[in-house]
């Protein structure tokens, strides 16, 4: 919550002041599109750790921040990445060996909760999960839970539902609400105050933004005011929510970013190469972002030719024809 | 085997595609996930259902698909799409009254069990898992809410079990009041479609049977190749894809073979 | 529900085919902005009564319905029109003659309702109303609601907070769903099979629409799909939930179309007029809606010269320095 | 009473209007209805808290407000504002964890009680009302909600009552715990703007006291027309607009006095 004018600061500024260990973390993008990768580097850099994630299906920035060891416990989704990993590797690994403590959720109950966070209510009900494990086992034991305040008592309650049989119901299962410490998200153009446009699917990041305590977006264009303001039906998150608003072209890099690039399929197939191996993911890590000082750095490393293969045909919004084998 | 095919050859997995693509019908409303069920909706889509309309979870309505995804988060479903939201509308729309019973989810897992439930969990204990698969995504809220599910799986004894590790999405339960005990909606799994064979569920029981074999495989393989039994008194052979089904699942859905290898 | 190609059709045809004597309705807009009024006037030429209609702030549209006879039961949370009406003033007559059942709930709570019949969920929950005379008096009577099929048996719920005091909350409020047999929004753009585009605010329209079992939408202009396809980020009703679709220009006035025109400041100072005494009313009635057989016989009597002058200026949005005294 | 003004004469609305956009700071998040509130905002954002942020409960955030709006769905609240949305969204900020205790709203009313508690739906028998005014509106979700409301109210005996007819907006309710009480969030009415005085809460016993009376006004004539004693040994005179924030009110705010009158 924040009305200044001006929030435009750097990517280390911002991470070091927002993201401690153990902080209770949420990023934007969904698998393969708009991960705030760039800030996922640089939290990865700073080797911030004990990170409590919430994630719905964020692909490729849980995997890595998991595999470079900076998350203690995770309520998630989904841990696959589309086509480049049917399960994310390192997440499949921490999870296979006990290395971090997880939970279980829907897709559409993550959001939910984050949705709930957003409108200021402790829960919200759905049908989806009756009668599944989901609802049975739970991934943090009820100590856990009593020891962490930033931690609901329950997983999730079954409730008959109180209007009777309203809307052919008879229970439902509420979700408690989440509020991160910090959500980071990555857009295509924001301006100073935080005035901000998401293109294409927004996924549940206009959710994951309101529920947080702090916001930080990366935007790949800075721009006027005016601008924005334009065309305010375009919009989508009111421009308070946001604290830190930092410039990084290409942030989401390696993954999509609808209108300006597409993601690099070299990149995601040769990072799951690495992470199918201890010592190769060590090298990766050594190479790609401990080596770099800062996002920029990794892309020179990538080149501006392979920059260039992903750069999105205007009509599209992705790179029509590029070979994704 | 060789990637290069006769004409009228195909693989399991093109025929997967074709037999799901037969199960979808104009008016329907199809939720696809990655991979084959996604060629499978756009192959309806082009071939027998032209009014049927394909969501993703993510917020894309009907989109044009020029280009096959590889994610539904790909940018190509972003593309010429009648709408682009978010999670929270894409599954409103799979639990809205008036919308879900007309939505038909097609899913996958890691086990299924003879009422049709679904793990894409874990093997062993859930806690400190044998093996961790990428978990519910979007299907356990599909399964909980839509009208019909389609569900693909491999034809292996150690995905068709008696008991899953772990339930992660609803198909009918114990049984034919499973679901309505539980408070969950009245549709559910309606087939599940492997490399071999078409399975249904009986509409008393709510039990899985044999309904189609594909050309070249017999019941008893189908048998053997589970780790329960049903009853096969049921099976026909299902015709093989049309010359016309193929080219348009080869030329217009997938031309660089992206999904089907 | 409806996925077909082609739903274009005419507002008589539309509203003889989905609104009949009793039918549970809702309309879209707030107070003097977007509120279908072409087919409130079509309603009202019909003389369908008995109407059960949900509003949260729709104005002048409410107004106008109930002052033509046409509602029986309203649950509303606000029955004024801005400056031009305090109190709407048929509405208050109706209220204060006993003329019709009303039920109170807040803004915030309406939008709820529609939203949990959007996603089809039994209720929603909100803190807004403890300890009021919203939880407390209930307009509907228990054996009405007993006897109603399409009304909860409950007003509303207030329930303890399940997740103990999460998001420091003891109590909520549950609102219950609404799922009005049919909704009726006025947009700018639509093409024939249903994609939508709304310019400006969007008010309760979209959880309106979702809600409903059948959805009318008229339209300022119909447009080609190609053109509402291009930008898919700026269409917000999934097509299958339009039913259909009228070409409707200047289907909102007297009230606002944002980017298309103003509302009428001298239509609605009149109307306030004619609505203060029950025999002017009738004239009203006789001459602007009985006397003319659809909306444009009705846009004549205003003439071109007044529908100018309300024409929106295309840098503002509305009419730039119009005498709304 | 003639319209011309001299130049240092003002109107009670003027007057209230002012004194309200006084009680707005930088950072605040100020919730606006029609009429002279919507004026108070306009104002102190002009004034004294250029970095207060003006919203809707119709969706717009911070608009340009070139012209005054004659309701809160007008055109005039969608130009150049940084974002255009809905109810849900508007309302879900002032619920909202972190952003609601920053909610200033400002609120009218037909009666309110000595806690600050404002009935805007019925005089008489809710079912049969002798007088039914327009409801609740956003007022009971604002006044559930936000961090502080302002109150704007006529200095009348029968609106300033000791037992509301309805109780629309909760204020303090029955006093310093009621809120706690019922589980609404911690804020509540901070001031009541009338057309004489303004009134404040008691810290302690959330009872209503007169604070601040306008030049020319006595406590005295203020208590005539209250259905209900106060404490007047607080208050103090208000000191009058001065020539800047009366030019910026007329000139920059309202210069066609389509609410100044």
């Amino acid at each position: 919550m924040n009305t200044s004018q001006d929030k435009v600061t750097d990517l280390k500024r911002a991470i070091s002041k927002y993201v401690a260990q153990g902080s209770h973390i949420s990023i934007g993008g969904f698998t393969v599109n708009r991960n705030p990768m760039a800030a996922v580097y640089e939290i990865i850099r700073q080797a911030i750790t004990d990170l409590h994630l919430y994630a719905h299906s964020n692909g490729q920035g849980v995997d890595e921040l998991i595999g470079a060891g900076c998350v203690g416990k995770l309520e998630i989704a989904y841990g696959g990445n589309g086509r480049f990993a049917p399960t994310c590797i390192r997440f499949q690994q921490a999870a296979q060996d006990g290395a971090i403590l997880i939970e279980d959720y829907s897709n559409y109950q993550m959001t939910l909760r984050f949705l709930a966070g957003a409108m200021g209510v402790p829960f919200l009900p759905t049908r989806s999960s009756l009668g599944t494990d989901i609802t049975d086992r739970w991934g943090f034991s009820e100590e856990l839970r009593k020891d962490d305040p930033k931690l609901p008592d329950d997983k999730l309650v079954i409730m008959e539902n109180p209007f009777g049989n309203w809307l052919d119901t008879s229970k439902v299962v509420l979700v408690p609400a989440i509020n991160p410490d910090v959500t980071i998200i990555h857009v295509q153009k924001c301006d100073r105050q935080g005035t901000l446009r998401m293109e294409g699917l927004t996924f549940s990041d206009i959710e994951q933004a309101k529920s947080a305590k702090y916001l930080i977006v990366t935007c790949e264009e800075l721009v006027d005011t005016s601008e924005l303001r334009e065309y305010p039906d375009q919009n989508q998150i009111p421009f308070f929510h946001v604290d830190a608003v930092v410039h990084v072209p290409f942030g989401a890099y390696p993954t999509a970013c609808y209108r300006y690039y597409d993601y690099d399929p070299i990149y995601l197939n040769e990072y799951a190469e690495y992470a199918k191996d201890d010592t190769r993911f060590k090298d990766y890590l050594n190479r790609f972002i401990y080596g770099t000082s800062n996002h920029r750095e990794l892309l020179d490393l990538i080149g501006q030719k392979r920059l260039k293969s992903i750069a999105a045909d205007p009509r599209t919004g992705y790179a029509s024809g590029l070979d994704r084998r | 085997m060789t990637k290069k095919k006769m004409k009228f050859d195909y693989s399991p997995r093109e025929m997967m595609a074709i037999v799901a693509a037969r199960e979808i019908k104009d008016g329907d409303i199809v939720f696809c996930g990655t991979g084959v069920s996604m060629l499978a909706a756009m192959a309806a889509k082009h071939i027998s259902a032209p009014e049927s309309v394909i969501i993703f979870e993510t917020g894309a309505i009907d989109p044009k698909l020029e280009e096959i995804p590889l994610a539904v988060s790909d940018s190509r479903i972003m593309y010429g799409s009648s709408m682009n939201s978010g999670l929270a509308d894409a599954f409103a729309i799979m639990q809205n009254q008036s919308t879900g019973q007309h939505v038909v989810g097609i899913l996958g897992a890691a086990q299924i069990d003879m009422f049709g439930n679904l793990n894409s969990t874990t093997i062993g204990n859930y806690v400190n898992p044998t093996v961790r698969f990428p978990g519910s995504g979007g299907a356990c809220d599909v399964a909980s809410f839509v009208g019909k599910t389609i569900i693909f799986m491999q034809q292996e004894k150690r995905r068709f079990v008696t008991k899953l590790d772990y339930l992660t999405s609803p198909g009918w339960l114990d049984g034919p009041r499973g679901r309505e005990k539980e408070g969950l909606s009245k549709g559910g799994p309606v087939a599940v479609i492997t490399n071999m064979a078409t399975m249904r569920f009986d509409e008393n029981t709510k039990e899985m049977y044999l309904d189609g074999y594909y050309n070249g495989i017999t019941p008893k393989k189908i048998l053997a190749n589970m780790g329960f039994g049903i009853d096969i008194s049921r099976a026909h052979e299902i015709p093989p894809p049309s010359a016309d089904e193929l080219r348009i699942l080869r030329e217009v859905c997938d031309p660089q073979r992206l999904i089907l290898g």
